[in-house]
């Protein structure tokens, strides 16, 4: 550990291609701030006072400089919005084939689940050159994964998950932080990610011993909950089949549409935002109180893995009911208590 | 020395009436200038004693000087009382209130009994927000986020909220008074664009306090609501959402930090002109750029939010907006430099505070286009980084323009000087002492340390060690005017009407003025900075 | 310069003229933070009222309308009656004033009661949030929010009208008093400006509360 | 600036027509017109208030700067509900959670 270290540990895509638009950044600034900062000592040497009854020509100002810099200072700053909005909308958006990992914070501790079943506390090993998708969820107050070596942090939600993502360029130990205050242990709510090289990740996931996989899990609860009952694989129960549901685009009721994502799916089983929205009003039991995050990240992964394919590896582990039965894009709507506007539309 | 004994018997503001009452009972708004830097100054040396308490508590990776229960106590107490009964208040309820009627040529604001009613208003809150912290404190942070605020903490929210939900009100009363004051008592001949731009920057800032603490007092009501009965507005169980009052916060919040810069930069035009002998470059565009950071100050709040929770397009708009911003800030700091060319410079101790401004307020500023930066944003947000730019806009902004101005109408306010070299001394250990403190909290920042941490990775602890080094050195700093003023307001030289030879209706009465200020109602035929105009008065070659 | 005038004349002004524009200018910038005030929470209904649509139409089905829609026309009459005073004061009727005033401040506490009438029926009926909230709808959670939002903003306004019927209150003793007349009566227009505002308020509590909930 | 001398009848008028405005607007509640009603009666009360504040609070006669402030309020109203709802209509834009 090189004790002055002045620049932090460069390890994902995004960080090194924020660390170029940082030091333009740094460059073009401390130009101009030296360049003013020069002037300013210049003009209070040259032209200080002299005599005490000094009266100095009288500049009023002059339009033409005025808009000039006006305008220039605009251009510019326009310049850095665009650079800077462009690796955000990029760094926002996760790349199709994900390695997907769920997070769940909490006072004061980061509990991590991965698609394969394995858990970890504190801490989150990735493979290096993969990118890794995190679905995050906070139990209580807001919470926020922060990771500086791989310059990404997004706040951890109660009730709501969030997406973060990143690909590891470099092996290595680097500090996982809470970045939004979250009470009396905020500061020790702390961990590390584990970048590791392919191989090295294998064995770990071998070593780790899971006893079986997230979607598994979920399959497990989905039957105990009692949610099999009405979502009924045949398509004729008091639910809609979910088969097939996970990345379309569903319409509410309230004639908005929606991509039925993790977060719709939650909405849909404890939230009060999605439950009554597609025209099953009042059938669905709000499961509010009744389930943790930790079951519901499992039924979610459950139903994401029973919907259609990405083409994604680690987590496509489709419950063994699913198999035979092919797959349906959108929600086949009931008879029953089907209210106007809940077609299912596809985008 | 004949004729200067004379001037202070002359009767003034000060001597005119005396005893306890005549103070408490004041509607002159000079004395309650006066009530309200006795009371700033107090909140000042406190949240101080907490920001050093943080500080050397930071100066090890460990929690050993206090618990972090404590450490989170101190940090929210320092944040509370350093922005809503320090900064808010600082510049325009002292120097504004003294100088706004001085500067128009009226004899008083126009609703003096309310001015006197904001102090009042201003002292009930703060003690409320005393007796929090006498009943344990409160350990939300000064930004209050749901729901820890609302159903986590357990500590005295509901206390200091109605504390702060007073103090709103005390701003509120000063920004209405303020305008209708500049609106409907300027003397005649005191047009507007003849208005020294310390008025267009208080008037601006005036129209921030009016429109944006009420919608922080309806935040923070709505806080208080949920945690006395237990319902939940923003409670994510009900299908509530915490963004949204971080929305309604910063909607407040973000114009905040022009409440408290704006006068600042109002400041720096009065001393840049008065030290360079000369009319600020650009009258109109610095006058101008004041009103639009007022109006485009509310246009940006979303950019305290990019990884909260809010939509990446809202995100987008924000940044776009922020950096409209930044141009007027950029305007000011341009036409202030050019006002230096080829004037008449005085180093004094104003100046030296006026240019510590302006370069602190440049790296203040540019670090901010860092943080409008999305993809930056995403790395430093709720890391020192941020810490460290907005202590270069709040401490190294707004306090050094308090200071500044302060010493450039301390003669007028007390009738005296301050020992100048003593002066000059504070102004370069301040200067120094902040930079020390905070530029290290850049390097902090991006290498990633977050904020409210009471214990660190050791890796950082030397980058620490600096900032509570020129912590100490800042405190001497502060503590060095706060002294030699109050020395000087009973034994410094006295100090004449116009010791710095401006131009202004201000250095054109006595010092300490007068009670009505102006014996008969002047009437104003030069444009502010007018040097060459009134060099016969000036003694002028 | 009437006798009135000149006792109101204070500090900072020269003429009484000058001095009734500041104070009504004043009564303007403040109701302009009023309207902020107010505005803040009125964003966050629409929030959750576009998120929440079905459970604040449940919300909206609760409230008592017919004391609702009376108490509107209640208010309505109030700025009526407030407007009548001003516009007596202005021809220097002072008793025709008076009693306007006090007419005014009058329906002010008819509307007060009426409100605190509906605010009993739906605690009989179990719908104070943090107090006694029941039900059995599964949109339970935003009904909740609805009346959290109602009662914030309907108290919050009912606040407001209460001060307001002390100040017309006050108004009404000081035009007794024969304090005002044709020539000075600042203090009743700056009571005017605030008595409009709270109701112009009302108007919208009442759209965005009780309107939905008609069918 | 004195108050304008308005007469008794337009201060009648006034009433009259708040109170149709009650009326319709009760009367208009009836017919289901979805998320319409609430946007309607939002517009009548925005009517209302107009009323009022033009004529019962003299807006209509008073001087530019009068007018200033009641156009300020309502436009610093408006940038706090529009650039509130930029974050919450935009929300599930993209189909990525919480974004």
């Amino acid at each position: 550990m090189n004790s002055l270290d002045v620049l932090p540990a460069t390890a994902s895509t995004y960080a090194n291609e924020l660390n170029s638009f940082f030091w333009v950044m740094v460059a073009l600034c401390g130009v101009v701030a030296i360049a003013i900062a020069v002037f300013i000592v210049h003009c209070a040497v040259k032209y200080r006072r002299r005599d005490p009854d000094e009266l100095p020509d009288q500049i009023q100002g002059s339009n033409t400089l005025e808009w000039s810099w006006t305008s220039v200072t605009a251009i510019i700053f326009l310049g850095m919005f665009g650079w800077g909005a462009k690796t955000y909308f990029d760094a926002e958006q996760p790349p199709p084939d994900t390695l997907n990992v769920w997070v769940v914070g909490k006072q004061w501790m980061w509990k991590v689940e991965h698609s394969n079943g394995i858990r970890e506390i504190d801490t989150l090993h990735v493979p290096v050159d993969r990118s890794v998708r995190l679905t995050m969820i906070s139990e209580d107050v807001i919470h926020d994964f922060f990771v500086p070596a791989f310059r990404v942090k997004q706040d951890v939600l109660p009730q709501r998950y969030v997406t973060l993502w990143f690909k590891a360029t470099k092996p290595g130990k680097y500090h996982l932080l809470c970045a939004e205050y979250c009470g009396a242990k905020h500061s020790g709510m702390i961990g590390w990610v584990y970048a590791m090289e392919s191989h090295d990740y294998q064995r770990w996931v071998q070593e780790s011993g899971a006893e079986g996989s997230l979607a598994s899990t979920g399959e497990k609860w989905f039957h105990q909950f009692g949610c099999a009952n009405c979502h009924r694989f045949s398509g004729h129960g008091p639910g809609p089949d979910l088969r097939g549901l996970y990345g379309t685009s569903v319409t509410l009721d309230t004639g908005v549409t929606r991509i039925a994502d993790e977060a719709y799916i939650r909405d849909c089983i404890v939230g009060n935002k999605g439950g009554a929205v597609f025209g099953f009003k009042g059938i669905m039991p709000n499961f509010t109180g009744q389930v943790s995050e930790e079951q519901l990240i499992a039924l979610v992964a459950y139903i994401k893995s029973i919907g259609r394919q990405f083409g994604t590896e680690l987590d496509s582990e489709p419950g063994t009911t699913l198999e035979s039965q092919g797959v349906h894009s959108g929600i086949v709507t009931p008879g029953i208590t089907s209210n106007a506007g809940s077609k299912p539309g596809v985008r | 020395m004949i004729s200067k004994i004379r001037i202070a018997e002359a009767p003034n503001y000060l001597t005119e009436e005396q005893g306890i009452r005549s103070w408490l009972l004041t509607t002159d708004h000079k004395r309650i200038c006066l009530l309200y830097i006795a009371a700033i100054t107090f909140f000042f040396v406190l949240g101080g004693i907490a920001a050093l308490l943080i500080r050397l508590e930071l100066l090890t990776p460990v929690t050993d000087l206090v618990s972090p229960e404590t450490y989170n106590k101190l940090f929210s107490e320092h944040g509370i009382i350093m922005v809503w009964l320090f900064l808010i208040p600082s510049i325009p309820a002292t120097l504004g209130n003294f100088l706004i009627p001085e500067m128009i040529g009226a004899k008083d604001v126009a609703f003096p009994k309310l001015n006197l009613a904001s102090w009042y208003v201003f002292m009930i809150g703060g003690l409320l927000i005393m007796y929090g912290i006498a009943r344990g404190g409160i350990d939300t942070g000064w930004t209050f986020y749901t729901p820890f605020s609302t159903i986590y903490s357990t500590t005295e929210v509901a206390v200091t909220g109605v504390g702060i939900f007073i103090v709103g009100f005390s701003s509120i009363m000063t920004g209405v008074n303020f305008i209708v004051t500049i609106h409907r008592l300027r003397a005649p001949g005191m047009t507007w664009f003849r208005m020294p731009l310390f008025l267009w920057s208080l008037y601006s800032t005036s129209v921030v306090m009016v429109l944006a603490t009420p919608v922080l007092a309806i935040a923070l009501l709505m806080i208080i609501w949920e945690r006395v009965f237990q319902v939940g507005i923003f409670s994510p169980e009900l299908g509530g959402d915490p963004v949204l009052f971080q929305h309604l916060f910063w909607f407040y919040s973000h114009p905040a930090v022009y409440i408290m810069v704006l006068p600042s930069m109002g400041v720096v035009s009065e001393i840049v002109a008065a030290f360079s002998r000369k009319a600020v470059f650009g009258y109109v565009f610095v006058a101008f750029s004041s009103v639009a950071i007022a109006v485009l100050g509310f246009l940006v709040w979303g950019h305290h939010m990019f990884v909260a929770g809010e939509s990446v397009y809202s995100a987008l708009a924000f940044s776009v907006l922020s950096y409209l911003v930044a141009v007027p800030s950029a305007i000011k700091v341009f036409n202030w430099s050019a006002t230096l060319y080829k004037g008449s410079v005085s180093l004094d101790t104003p100046m030296l505070y006026a240019l510590g401004f302006i370069g602190l307020f440049t790296i203040g500023g540019m670090t901010g286009l860092f943080v409008a930066a999305l993809g930056i944003d995403v790395h430093v947000t709720d890391t020192y980084f941020v810490i460290a730019h907005f202590h270069y806009i709040m401490v190294g902004g707004a306090v050094m323009g308090y200071l500044g101005g302060l010493h450039y109408w301390w003669p007028k306010i007390s009738g005296r000087m301050y020992p100048e070299r003593l002066a000059k001394a504070a102004a370069l250990i301040v200067f120094l002492g902040f930079n020390l403190t905070f530029f290290p909290q850049f390097v902090l920042g991006w290498l990633g340390m977050p904020r409210r941490y009471a214990a660190y990775p050791p890796e950082w602890q030397w980058l620490h060690i600096l900032s509570t080094a020129g912590a100490t050195i800042l405190a001497v700093g502060y503590l060095m005017p706060l002294l030699y003023l109050t020395w000087a307001w009973k034994r410094g030289p006295l100090a004449g009407h116009n010791p710095w030879r401006a131009t202004g209706l201000e250095w054109q009465i006595s010092s300490p003025p007068p009670k009505h200020n102006f014996e008969t109602t002047p009437i104003v035929t030069h444009k502010a900075y007018d040097y060459a105009g009134m060099k016969e008065e000036l003694g002028l070659v | 310069m009437s006798k009135a005038e000149a006792l109101a004349l204070r500090e900072p002004f020269s003429t009484p003229q000058h001095q009734r524009d500041t104070a009504m200018l004043g009564m303007w910038v403040f109701i302009a933070t009023e309207v902020l005030f107010f505005g803040g929470l009125f964003v966050a209904f629409a929030v959750y009222r576009m998120y929440y649509t079905q459970g604040f139409l449940e919300g909206s089905r609760g409230m008592t309308l017919v004391i609702g829609t009376i108490n509107s026309a209640v208010l309505i009459a109030s700025t009526f009656t407030m407007s009548l005073a001003i516009h007596a004061i202005q021809h220097n009727k002072q008793l025709r004033c008076y009693l306007l005033l006090l007419i005014t401040a009058l329906i002010g506490l008819v509307f007060l009661a009426l409100k605190f009438t509906e605010y009993f029926i739906h605690y009989q009926e179990h719908k104070v949030p943090g107090i006694w909230f029941e039900s059995h709808d599964p949109q339970a959670g935003p009904e909740q929010l609805f009346y959290i939002f109602y009662f914030a903003m309907t108290g919050l306004h009912a606040i407001h009208l209460s001060i307001g019927c002390g100040l017309v209150t006050t108004m009404a003793v000081r035009t007794a008093l024969g304090r005002f007349n044709g020539n000075y009566h600042t203090a009743i227009d700056v009571t005017g400006l605030y008595w409009h505002f709270v109701d112009i308020i009302w108007g919208f509590l009442y759209a965005i509360f009780y309107i939905p909930g008609f069918r | 600036m004195e108050l304008p001398d308005l007469t008794f009848r337009t201060y009648l008028l006034t009433f009259l027509s708040l109170l149709c405005l009650l009326g319709l607007n009760v009367g208009l509640a009836f017919i289901h017109m979805g998320w319409v009603n609430m946007f309607v009666a939002v517009m009548i009360a925005a009517m209302q208030a107009a009323i009022i504040a033009l004529f019962l609070m003299h807006g209509l006669f008073e001087r530019a700067i009068i007018r200033l402030v009641m156009g300020g309020a309502l436009l610093w109203f408006l940038i706090l509900v529009t650039l509130t709802m930029t974050d919450y209509i935009t929300r599930n834009w993209l189909p990525i959670a919480g974004k």
